[in-house]
């Protein structure tokens, strides 16, 4: 427990925003107690803590999307109060919130304008709009194509782009960013970067949330610690290291698992592909994925590695090529039909794809392999359905009072689990993780990580597709890098983050490629 | 409210006994309160002669012959809502007119075996019901179209099909024993006669759609297409058959409940599910009173069948206390207090207890 | 009408914006004008002046009830309460000319004040009780026909004056042979569908319908436009009763407006509605309830049993959404 | 305007046959029940009205009218049984369905209670009386012929019906087509069509078959709804003195029709003196006295016909309304 505090980052002037004593309960639950928080002027400022510490509820509370309990807030030495998200706004305290809060069937050029339109008379100046809307993308590299394009038809990462891009249209005085960087790729983070380094520039403070606590030393000036939904102090970020903001964070020693402990033992081929294509998301993917080893795909976003992956599920349509399972050939149309055959698949959307919210544990555990709980061919036999759960429970360490539970009462590292538990029911041969540890906190990671090694030990061949290059080089045996929407290079483990990413980014070319990959080899 | 005022609705939260705490904000139990009260309160306005004598164990179980019908519709309905992805049945009572009147072919003028009519009825309902399921879970549909669309068309059937003429051959005539009050076996003497057609269809129909629900694993996987359609897909459940068959199994039952209405009217009427304000939107407002959620994945048997025993009794109730059209309007005006007062008072405390604003 | 509407916004600058006319209203069109063109020739009187007028006026009280239908539904809500607001409006207009002598304008007026006061009722109950749509509507619907039936007090309203000549089907009621009913519904429609394209608040439906947390954390006043979509409900209730009055009806009883609820959600979701918010436009809602009328018309007119009548327009439902659905489903597939 | 009676006495809950007994010893005081197919539609409030008349003039006789909001069969039944609760003595009904209603009217009659029916039979039921407006015969021929006479015995007719499945609707709409078939060779009928209880409906469909068919210069409008609604279309038409309609309605709703001529004539009879004669019957049947071949009931109603073989009582041949005599009626 004991943990020395660095020393406390030293305050001079008028805080752009404070607040003092925040508590907020959700029924039982104390998201937050007694929490202080005081933001600078012009600074980057991080919040950091494990999934559940109180970060999201803080900051909504600063942007007014919830109500504190108790507490009081300075705006520029004033006191103030919060009385809703546009009365935040209206302060100048804009936020992209960890849930993209985007208008799926509305076109990209009116979401980021929604709520205070641009006007001409009292009708919708869409020509002024959509110029500021082109600007605004332009900074992420995005396409004026985007402008009128429906947000339900962009991929994750582009949606997420996207918010970050409506909170900047906003010219506040204070930008909340919550977990903007989980889904997006390092290429895209530098932009995002880039976008923030400016605004703190011209004096706009910056709350910056994040599970990935490397890329604050590039980009935070001073980092909150959140524990329990207390806040341990600020401080700067010069006074501390990767590893002893972990520590902070979990309240203990925190000791990551060197990279993957697991030794590969080459077995039969489990599960291959041969030029497999779908229309234009990707094409001639060709790779084998033997038993007890971890083959990572890994890409930039939009490089159709989840898509590889779904294909493998049945759940992207196949154009050209063809798969094969356990030396068999293997063309499954649905999720199904892919367990059935002995492939189970982790999506890549927890939310969306993943969780039964108001379900308890248990049920979102059984659901996966139903079969596996009749009795008498169609009665649900419950006790099988809990004891599996609770042996899940164990195993995955999943922190929860029961398998009882609601998944959407359990934080994200924890939830996630759960997802992933799922798909170890059935024992599969072949297991797929799309984003396995996307917006989870560093233990959770860790032990997810420790997981995955696991399951390949205990002989079953594991495909995960990652646009998360840190967790591809951990727990890769072979790195396979996407772009393009097809397999551009492979490398071994233990090659450098510097030469993956160039391969990823495009910043080799095909020329250097193959020596690169020998260079491994020796 | 400003940021440094305290609220109120967290603190006392925690004292709140979970008794109080269950009445609130859990439906079923609401219900089981308020159908106490109106027994109480009715029974006892009526022994004391305050209100027309005879709301008694033998008027409440002759009542009990509407709910019959009405809670295996409302069954039904819980079924389809709970698929979720806008679920709804508008096409249950046209189904049972359509029904009916080829229950009345089949059984009084072609003069079918009793049992033999009665399950080819419950067979084509179930058609009709796999009409439904498969515009909707196959060709993707609308529910709130689709069946608003049979509705229309099976109504018309079932005028044109004898050219609007009701079918009461002397077979049918005979059904209505089936519709008469009995004495339960053993412990019968001390009970009131209660209407056959609650055994005969009310409990079987109650006891399979409980098993299906919430002991099978196809149970399972509907509550999974309606809490997440998406996510059951990804967990390998065929999300287009499980929605399709709660179609069927409502088609079905709305056949069966054909069965019922014409032994109850002893004749098969061309418009016995639709005249009036029609079977449908009753059956979806017991669902709804019932705590079934209209988005999916919540809903309970218990729920929906208290649900329709509170509304059939409180009308019962309202027709004694209330002399000539009065009474009868006030059966609405109940049924919508009802409906709002509950759901709001439910809705309300359960945002108070997990605190979300 | 429809090319006045659509024209400015072909143009390059509003491309933000999904098509004016969508796919579902392309084929609503087709769909009607094949009828239309069938209709003509089957029948010799189908296309006769005073056939089509009857049918235009016809079409202009439930397409006036379809307009607040649809701002409804765009935002993730349903009002099943419609027909009983109706049946109250209508006894309460009915009951002012005949036993308190009013004029009917003034009535009218009053009608819609009355709708506009059961449309808060629902938008009360709905925004700031935040209770689902369907069972709010569902238990008004109970109280307001109760409501209603009081004020029938058990007896049919009779003898109202035969002409409301300016609102109502005959020769008075017409302007270059087409029904001023009508042309008020079209600039209603076309109100209404300019106000929800162009204008923020109009937009706001769409955003509250689509994730209406994400609205309100947009600074969009949630509850507020909510409310104000049932209130907007109610007004045009008033309105369409005042039509339907003024058809000439001598007498009003207590299943005025019976059916209307489905009727009014039909159209609307035939007119490519979303059910479940966020989609929608006034202009397919009226498509969709002159789809309705011309099959029923048709029947009618070819001489068909008119029990027939339903059984076809359940089946044009079923055509002229299927074939929207299919197209949707190729654009996915294409994606 | 509602029906405010006071419920037999008391508490007691002994068996209804005691109850009755236990009545008639308290000075021949005994309770009536109408319950009509549905409530608030100025036929039945007038039947109301005139059986409160005989309340008030028949020794001893309690009124008691109760019907649904909708002419809905199972919420009928509801009612009944209500009433069989309340052990009332006297249970008279215009059934919505005949055939459901049989078995619970002998529920009614185990209970000791006296049953009949009134404006529509229930014909295979226990009932001891059935109170009729006219015979469907009288009716479906006096319609047939009026309207013929205005068509001038020539030309093309239709008829626009209410609910499809209304049993006495259609036993006058087989009588009106025999006698069109019969006595009116040039007229030409088109099939029947069904506006449900709907006017603006009716109006709608009358004005689709005049565009259809301009031939067509007869209309039937054949319940109360249907009559104003089809004359209402003439009118909106402008086709007065083209077309003719005829139908069965309620003298103040089809007032302004008859004066303006978009109507030529209402068939019905004496709608409160039907409710009248209900009362008188119920308390005839309740004092056990038995019916004459011809009843004297009040000095309004006289010469009522009896027919021991069906046990129908007749109130007369039904009356034609026009623009002369509607407005002696206040219904
Ligand atoms: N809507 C809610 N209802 C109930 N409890 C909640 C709700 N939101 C948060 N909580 C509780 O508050 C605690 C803090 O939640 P919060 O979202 O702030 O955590 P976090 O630090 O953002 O976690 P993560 O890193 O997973 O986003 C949670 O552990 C949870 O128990
Ligand atoms: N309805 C709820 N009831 C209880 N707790 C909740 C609820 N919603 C959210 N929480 C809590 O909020 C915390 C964060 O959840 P949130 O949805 O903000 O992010 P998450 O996706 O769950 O976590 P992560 O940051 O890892 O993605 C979790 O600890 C969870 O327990
Ligand atoms: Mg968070
Ligand atoms: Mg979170």
């Amino acid at each position: 427990m004991a943990v020395a505090l660095p020393p406390p980052r030293r305050v001079e002037g008028t805080p752009r925003f404070a607040l003092q004593g925040v508590s907020k309960r959700y029924g039982g639950v104390r998201a937050i107690r007694n929490a202080d928080f005081t933001l600078m002027p012009g600074e980057v400022h991080a919040v950091v803590g494990e999934n559940g510490a109180g970060k999201s509820t803080m900051i909504k509370i600063i942007a007014g999307a919830e109500f504190p309990d108790t507490g009081t807030f300075e705006m520029d030495g004033e006191s103030v109060s919060i009385r809703s998200a546009s009365d935040a706004l209206d302060k100048g305290i804009a936020a992209v919130y960890q849930e993209a809060q985007l208008f799926g069937q509305l076109a990209v050029g009116e979401n980021i304008f929604l709520g205070r339109e641009m006007t001409s008379g009292s009708r919708i100046d869409w020509a002024g709009q959509k110029q500021r809307v082109v600007d605004l993308l332009a900074a992420f590299g995005l396409p004026e194509s985007f402008v009128t394009r429906k947000v339900e038809e962009l991929s994750a990462a582009e949606q997420q782009q996207v918010s970050i891009a409506k909170a900047l249209s906003h010219d506040a005085k204070i930008l909340i960013l919550d977990e903007p960087s989980a889904i997006l790729t390092d290429a895209e983070i530098e932009n995002l970067f880039t976008a923030v380094r400016r605004l703190a520039a011209e004096g706009v403070s910056v709350i910056y949330i994040s599970h990935r606590l490397d890329e604050l030393f590039e980009i935070a000036d001073v980092v909150t610690v959140m524990r329990d939904g207390e806040t341990l102090g600020t401080f700067d970020i010069d006074d501390l290291s990767v590893s002893s903001l972990a520590d902070l964070m979990v309240g203990g020693e925190f000791e990551a698992s060197e990279a993957s402990r697991h030794e590969p033992t080459n077995g039969e081929v489990r599960l291959s592909l041969k030029g497999l294509a779908s229309g234009k998301r990707f094409h001639d993917v060709s790779l084998d994925v033997r038993s007890g080893e971890v083959v990572v795909l890994y890409g930039l976003v939009g490089s159709g590695v989840a898509d590889i992956a779904a294909a493998a599920y049945g759940k992207q349509p196949v154009t050209a090529g063809s798969m094969e399972l356990m030396g068999k050939p293997y063309s499954p149309k649905s999720a199904s039909e892919a367990q059935r055959a002995g492939l189970a698949m982790l999506p890549a959307n927890r939310k969306k794809e993943g969780m039964f919210s108001f379900q308890p544990i248990a049920f979102n555990i059984s659901v996966g392999s139903l079969n596996l709980f009749h009795k008498f061919g169609v009665v649900m036999d419950k006790t099988k359905e809990k004891v599996v759960a609770d042996d899940m429970i164990k195993a995955l360490a999943i922190k929860t009072p029961s398998q009882r539970q609601k998944i959407s009462a359990l934080s994200g590292g924890n939830a996630q689990k759960v997802v992933i538990a799922r798909q170890l029911v059935d024992k599969p041969d072949v297991l797929v993780l799309a984003e396995p540890s996307q917006g989870v906190d560093i233990g959770a990671k860790d032990e997810i990580h420790k997981l995955i090694d696991q399951v390949c030990d205990d002989g079953a061949a594991v495909l995960v597709a990652t646009s998360d290059l840190m967790e591809a080089l951990r727990i890769a045996d072979r790195l396979i890098v996407i772009r393009n929407g097809t397999t551009f290079t492979e490398f071994e483990r233990g090659v450098s983050q510097a030469k993956v990413l160039a391969a990823a980014s495009g910043a080799l070319s095909e020329g250097d490629e193959m020596q690169l990959a020998k260079g491994e080899d020796a | 409210m400003s940021a440094t005022t305290t609220h109120e609705t967290v603190a006392p939260a925690k004292e709140r006994t979970d008794i109080v705490k269950l009445l609130l904000t859990n439906r079923t139990v609401l219900i089981i309160v308020l159908l106490l009260l109106l027994v109480g309160i009715f029974g006892g306005l009526s022994a004391a002669g305050v209100i027309a004598p005879g709301y008694n164990s033998d008027y409440l179980s002759a009542a009990l012959i509407n709910l019959v019908p009405l809670t295996m519709l409302a069954l039904a309905q819980l079924l389809v809502i709970m698929s979720g992805k806008g679920g709804i049945d508008l096409s249950v009572g046209a189904i049972v007119s359509l029904a009916g009147m080829i229950f009345g072919f089949m059984h009084g003028m072609w003069g079918w075996p009793l049992l033999l009519a009665i399950i080819a009825t419950v067979i084509f309902g179930a058609l009709c019901g796999l009409l439904n399921g498969v515009l909707v879970a196959y060709l993707g549909y609308p529910p709130l179209i689709v069946t608003l669309a049979t509705y229309y068309a099976m109504w018309s059937l079932a005028l044109v099909i004898n050219n609007q003429k009701p079918i009461n051959t002397q077979p049918i005539q005979e059904l209505y024993g089936l519709s008469k009050a009995v004495e339960l076996p053993l412990i019968g003497q001390y009970l009131p006669l209660v209407p056959m057609g609650v055994f005969l269809f009310l409990i079987p129909t109650l006891l399979v759609v409980w098993f299906v629900v919430s002991k099978t694993t196809y149970g399972r996987e509907l509550y999974a297409i309606g809490t997440n359609d998406t996510a059951a897909s990804w967990a390998g459940i065929n999300t287009q058959r499980t929605r399709a068959l709660v179609y069927v199994g409502a088609g079905a039952i709305s056949g069966l409940v054909a069965v019922v209405t014409v032994s109850q009217f002893a004749s098969a009427r061309p418009d016995s599910g639709v005249s009036g304000n029609g079977m449908a939107l009753p059956a979806i407002t017991m669902a709804v009173l019932g705590g079934v959620a209209i988005t999916g994945g919540i809903g309970t048997v218990a729920g929906v069948f208290l649900a329709a025993l509170l509304i059939v009794w409180l009308n019962a109730g309202i027709l004694l206390a209330f002399e000539g059209n009065n009474g009868t309007q006030l059966q609405l005006f109940a049924l919508g207090a009802v409906l709002i007062g509950a759901a709001l008072l439910n809705g309300i405390t359960n945002r108070k207890y997990s605190g979300t604003k | 009408m429809t090319a006045a509407t659509m024209a400015p916004t072909r143009t390059r600058r509003e491309r933000v914006l999904p098509p004016a006319i969508t796919g579902q209203e392309y084929i609503l069109m087709a769909v009607i004008a094949a009828l239309w063109l069938v209709l003509s020739f089957a029948t010799p009187g189908f296309l006769e002046p005073y056939s089509v007028q009857s049918l235009l006026w016809r079409l202009a009280p439930i397409g006036i009830m379809a307009i607040g239908m649809t701002i409804i539904m765009v935002t993730a809500g349903i009002d099943i309460s419609v027909a009983a607001i109706l049946m109250v409006c209508s006894v309460t207009i009915g009951k002012l000319i005949t036993v308190g002598g009013m004029n009917f304008w003034l009535a009218l007026l009053i009608s819609i004040l009355v709708g506009a006061a059961l449309g808060a009722i629902n938008g009360l109950l709905i925004s700031f009780g935040r209770v689902p749509a369907i069972i709010i509507t569902f238990g008004t619907a109970n109280l307001f026909q109760f409501l209603g039936l009081k004020i029938f007090n058990s007896q049919t309203v009779n003898g109202l004056p035969a002409s409301r000549a300016i609102l109502g089907p005959g020769a008075e009621g017409r302007v270059l042979g087409v029904p001023i009913a009508f042309i008020l519904m079209i600039v209603l429609v076309a109100i209404a569908w300019f106000y929800l394209r162009h204008w923020p608040g109009g937009r706001h439906f769409y955003a509250i319908g689509d994730d209406e947390n994400a609205a309100s954390l947009a600074g969009v006043n949630v509850r507020g436009r909510v409310f104000m979509a049932y209130v907007l409900m109610g007004i045009l209730v008033g309105l369409a009763a005042g039509i339907t009055i003024a058809g000439g009806t001598s007498t009003l009883d207590q299943s005025v407006g019976r059916g209307t609820e489905l009727m009014t959600i039909a159209a609307t979701v035939i007119g490519g509605t979303s059910v479940v918010g966020g989609r929608g436009s006034v202009f397919g809602a009226v498509l969709g309830a002159l789809l309705v009328q011309t099959v029923a018309t048709g029947v009618t007119q070819l001489g068909w049993p008119s029990q027939l009548s339903n059984l076809f327009v359940g089946i044009f439902i079923i055509i002229a959404v299927g074939a929207d659905l299919i197209r949707e489903q190729r654009r996915k597939a294409k994606l | 305007t509602e029906t405010t009676t006071t419920t037999p006495s008391g508490g007691d809950t002994t068996t209804s046959a005691e109850a009755t007994t236990g009545g008639e010893a308290a000075g021949g005081e005994f309770t009536v029940a109408f319950v009509p197919k549905i409530q608030g539609i100025p036929y039945f409030e007038a039947m109301n009205t005139g059986g409160k008349a005989a309340e008030a003039e028949i020794e001893g006789l309690t009124w008691m009218y109760q019907g649904p909001t909708t002419a809905d069969p199972a919420a009928q039944a509801d009612i009944v049984r209500s009433m069989i609760q309340k052990k009332v003595d006297v249970l008279i009904v215009a059934p919505n369905d005949p055939d459901s209603l049989a078995p619970i009217l002998q529920e009614a009659k185990d209970a000791g209670i006296k049953v009949g029916t009134s404006d529509t039979d229930a014909p295979n039921s226990v009932r001891e009386v059935f109170v009729e407006q006219a015979t469907s015969q009288a009716i479906g021929e006096y319609t047939a012929d009026t309207l013929a006479k205005a068509m001038g015995e020539k030309g093309t007719a239709v008829i626009v019906s209410c609910g499809e499945t209304a049993e006495n609707l259609n036993s006058w709409i087989k009588i009106e087509e025999e006698t069109f078939a019969s006595k009116y060779p040039d007229i030409k009928l088109l099939p029947t069509v069904y506006a449900g209880e709907d006017q603006n409906k009716a109006t709608q469909m009358a004005t689709d078959l005049m565009n259809a068919n301009p031939d067509l210069n007869g209309i039937i409008g054949q319940c109360t709804t249907s009559a104003p609604g089809v004359a209402q279309a003439v009118r909106d038409a402008g086709k007065i003195g083209q077309v003719f309609t005829v139908g069965v309605g309620t003298p103040q709703a089809m007032l302004p029709y008859l004066e303006d001529g978009s109507s030529s004539g209402s068939i019905l009879w004496d709608v409160e003196n039907l409710g009248y004669l209900t009362a008188w019957a119920g308390a005839q049947l309740f004092q056990g006295k038995a019916f004459e071949a011809t009843n004297q009931v009040s000095d309004k109603i006289k010469d009522v016909e009896f027919r021991d073989d069906t046990k129908e009582l007749i109130l007369g041949p039904p009356l034609v309304l026009t623009k002369d005599n509607a407005g002696q009626f206040n219904y």
